[in-house]
């Protein structure tokens, strides 16, 4: 589960530090303890800045480096189709093999393929997935924007 | 051999249950017909024991170790099964117990504990009937106690039905849940769940069944029943001791507060507070009976093979011979519906004015297994003005024959003592 | 291989395990070490459960047939073990719970709803400590809250021990009960019972002893640590899941309220009323977990034939050698007791910034079970600012080979994230 | 476990029905729903009568019948002697064979001990005997006058 490019996210993150934002979140897996703050910054709907500090496992802090890569600069529509697609994979028990279509809308992301096999892993896999989705809710004003990652 | 329509293949059913082969009392072959009590096992059920504690055994939940995962996953498709098996719209809804007692204990607290509109007070009233098994009479009337609320229930007619007359004057505004039994584990009586369902939900309280006898026997679908809570027991339906389960309507268990707490059921712990888990962990605290549950849900795909309805087909079969063969033998009165409509594959009785103890053991020294005494449900007793009656109950393996035995042995009884 | 001192013939325990024969990942020895999670069954307790299935499966109590006599001698003779085994006074002080956790909450809520002198109300104290199990914390929350008891705790000091600097500012004359753990699950600390127990005395508290990780591991003597509770489940002591025990001093258990309501634990019932039965079974509602009582007491055999005092004296030495050996890893950073002294076969630690999920995850890789997080102690994570930690924990069948396979599975992950 | 002395006793019961007595007591078996009422009538410290009414099984039955014939008749202390070998036997789980010397003091009685082997059933054959101390116990004036059979 541990493919080279989860390491080298998790040795060198990206976009690392909170910088200035619309919207600030503070996301917590009780069950392990990995702790998110994270920021989104827009544009109208362009999403200038994904910015977080946070500690947890190599998963939870490599995942939020992907996720800094790949919707920094997105429009909202294109990134929540990626949350969503990355979402599907994650819930997939290791059954969803990654296809060139999948690879092209998760790039990185497709990595972590391998964790959903492993259901006491996803939750970190996804935290700052869902960290990002709540902040965005916040910033832009939407529904749920009081939940915490369960 | 008598031939009924309906009948399973016992033949081939019985080799699943290594018991069923046990001579008692110097080579007697064992009639078992203590069901209601508590099932036998089959095979497929104890293989599927020995192969998770061989094989899988480790704590649930949290453990990122490979025994961890499979453990957890095996725990997590018993309740998957569960909930299928009941029909229940998610499978949160299901809450592993160790037995249906503590399932009904925990409907009690929960409403004991819980907030308005659901909390019961002293200023609100609890139903049930007279009919009830004690492990859904004595946590109501220690809710009462303990909260001032008034307990009230329904009475019985002659002929071992609940008796709903009155049911407008029972079941009133005041009332906060009703909770009664589907199918009577002493006098076999099938519940008419509808009507009273009806009522319930005119003045809004909540409805919880006590589906133990009925879990094992027949198709039960908690969604058609439209009950609020329904709790049952592992170990009447092929499953192992030590497993119950309770499932409760999913915004019920999310309003509603924990009843035991430790560990698994929390979502944080301090010194100073705890914030708790979604349902159904929230009522699972400490580790669970995680070989049981297994164990039952190897219990639930034994049944699904043969068909639930196949197996209401068969004790429906097996229970109007016992009855029709029953009424034969003089002076035996059947405690309970004395038809085989609407009722279950227990049937209680007296034989003359010899004791039931009497009559057991009799029985037993011809192999016979019945059981004697009040069965949990003294007020019955008590409402037909006897001590305790002897009774029959049967299962997917009975067999017309061991009906014969029974009524050649209570032929002996009676000559023993007459 | 290394040999120490006081070690036990693991090759032959080892064959009475077969899950210590399982490989995982592709062909890797299974190296378990997350017994402080549950430990692994010998060969002997799934015989004795399999037999019980298969041989004398009844209800137990009130039966007059051949298989619920000997059932019941089977569920009455499991409680005699248990009662020699931590030499309870009176076998009738041995209560069968599903697991530890329900046994606190048990002698919680018995509490909450007793009468004086052992009422629990809004101006007495409860005690309990910083390092306390979830299922020791969990269940005083509760109470304090629902009866406005006031929850204080002792503090820890930086070598993970019990701080008692405090102790009569702590347990007063307003303390009603003491609650604390024997051995910790997450530090591995041995607590000083005489010293609480003492001061408990002194002003006339109860106490009661988490004895979870102790009576899998020593000679426990309920006697001799002179409490009025003790605690502790089976699945940790190579028992089945789902039992779990509360011994309790008689004339306690003579006068407290019941807990759960139901059958088996009635004296008589009417409609209005009940009384109950006499301890045990006062406590006992429901049919009880039958076959995992007959399971536990099998593996008190097994525990008695090799002996608690050798069972202890392996451990200690498998602990003085893993703190050796584990010492030796660079980074690697002991949460708990440092040295072997006063201290069980648990062990966490955390290894330089690595998060204890990553170390798990890849010791698992290589065939190691150990446990990652918060071990259901999440204050114990709080007090010494941590997220986590991995806890490795022995048993009577570890080996020092085992270490060496931990030690260099954690060489191992320090490289993979160095 | 059914002797011929047992069906006899069961069949044709000894001293049954109340008479005047010192002291009266109604003892349950709650397992079974068996009851007793019984009445002991003393002479000093002879006893002069013990008579009763009750319903149960015929062991409950056959046993109250027993009692009345060893009993009455006897000085306390001897009639204590035999209530108390009576409960051993009765305790013994079937291990105890009676002697000539148990015969002697147990009479019709010995025809209990296959009952010992019976645990269900122990609390049957002693209902009339806990009954008998308990009442003994009022009449005399003693300690547990308030006891019921558990
Ligand atoms: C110290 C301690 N107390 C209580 C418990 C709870 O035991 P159980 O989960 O069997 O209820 C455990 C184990 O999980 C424990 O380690
Ligand atoms: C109708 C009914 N309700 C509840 C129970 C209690 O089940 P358990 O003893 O498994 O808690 C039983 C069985 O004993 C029963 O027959």
């Amino acid at each position: 589960m541990y493919q080279e490019v989860i390491l080298d996210h998790y040795k060198n993150p990206h976009g690392r530090g909170l910088r200035d934002g619309d919207a600030e979140v503070h996301h917590v897996n009780p069950t392990c303890g990995d702790e998110i703050t994270l920021r989104v910054k827009y544009d109208g709907t362009t999403i200038t800045d994904v910015s977080y500090e946070g500690q947890g496992c190599s998963i939870s802090q490599a995942s939020a480096s992907v996720l800094n890569d790949l919707l920094v600069g997105k429009e909202l529509s294109d990134a929540q189709k990626i949350q969503e697609t990355f979402l599907e994979l994650m819930q997939s028990k290791g059954r969803i093999e990654p296809d060139d279509a999948m690879e092209d809308v998760l790039e990185d992301a497709v990595a972590f393929a391998g964790v959903s096999k492993y259901p006491a892993r996803v939750k970190c896999a996804l935290l700052s997935w869902m960290a990002w989705k709540d902040a965005t809710a916040q910033a832009l004003g939407g529904a749920d924007a009081e939940r915490k990652t369960a | 051999m008598t031939q009924l329509p309906g009948l399973l293949d016992t033949e081939a059913i019985r080799k699943d249950f290594p018991i069923l082969d046990r001579q008692v009392h110097d080579g007697r072959k064992l009639v078992y017909l203590d069901n209601a009590a508590t099932s036998q096992k089959p095979r497929q059920v104890l293989d599927a024991l020995s192969e998770y504690y061989e094989r899988y055994n480790a704590n649930v939940h949290r453990g990122v170790h490979v025994l961890a995962e499979e453990a957890t996953a095996l725990y997590e498709g018993a309740r998957d099964k569960v909930a299928e098996f009941v029909n229940a719209p998610s499978r949160d809804e299901v809450i592993f117990t160790k037995n249906a007692s503590e399932s009904l204990n925990l409907v009690a607290n929960m409403l004991g504990w819980a907030d308005e509109p659901y909390r019961v007070d002293r200023e609100t009233e609890i139903v049930i009937t007279e009919m009830e098994h004690h492990s859904n009479i004595v946590p109501w009337q220690l809710l009462a106690q303990r909260t001032g609320a008034k307990l009230k229930w329904f009475g019985l007619t002659d002929d071992g039905r609940l008796d709903l007359s009155n049911i407008d004057e029972v079941i009133t505004e005041k009332t906060k849940i009703v909770s009664f039994v589907l199918v009577s584990n002493i006098l076999g009586t099938v519940n008419p769940v509808e009507a009273i369902v009806r009522r319930a939900q005119e003045v809004g309280a909540l409805v919880c069944i006590d589906a133990s006898q009925a879990a094992p026997h027949m198709p039960l679908d908690v969604q058609a029943l439209q009950a609020d809570f329904v709790a049952f027991t592992g170990h009447k339906m092929c499953g192992p001791t030590g497993i119950g389960v309770l499932w409760g309507r999913q915004e019920l268990l999310e309003d509603l507060p924990p009843f035991l707490g430790g560990g698994e059921m929390i979502e944080t712990v301090s010194m100073h507070s705890s914030t708790y888990a979604p349902a159904p962990h929230k009522f699972e605290a400490g580790t669970p009976p995680i070989a049981q549950a297994v164990g039952l849900g190897a219990a639930i795909d034994y049944l699904n093979a043969i068909g639930m309805d196949n197996v209401l087909a068969h004790e429906q079969a097996i229970t109007e011979y016992a009855v029709r063969r029953l009424t034969e033998v003089p002076d035996l009165r059947i405690i309970g519906p004395a038809t085989a409509e609407e009722r279950g594959a227990a049937i209680s009785f007296t034989l003359g004015d010899i004791h039931p103890h009497d009559v057991g053991q009799v029985l037993d020294e011809q192999g016979i297994a019945v059981r004697v005494g009040h069965h949990c449900a003294r007020p019955v007793c008590l409402r037909y003005g006897i001590p305790a009656t002897t009774r029959a109950s049967f299962y997917l393996y009975s067999t017309p024959a061991e009906i014969d035995a029974l009524v050649e042995g209570l032929e002996h009884v009676r000559n023993f003592f007459g």
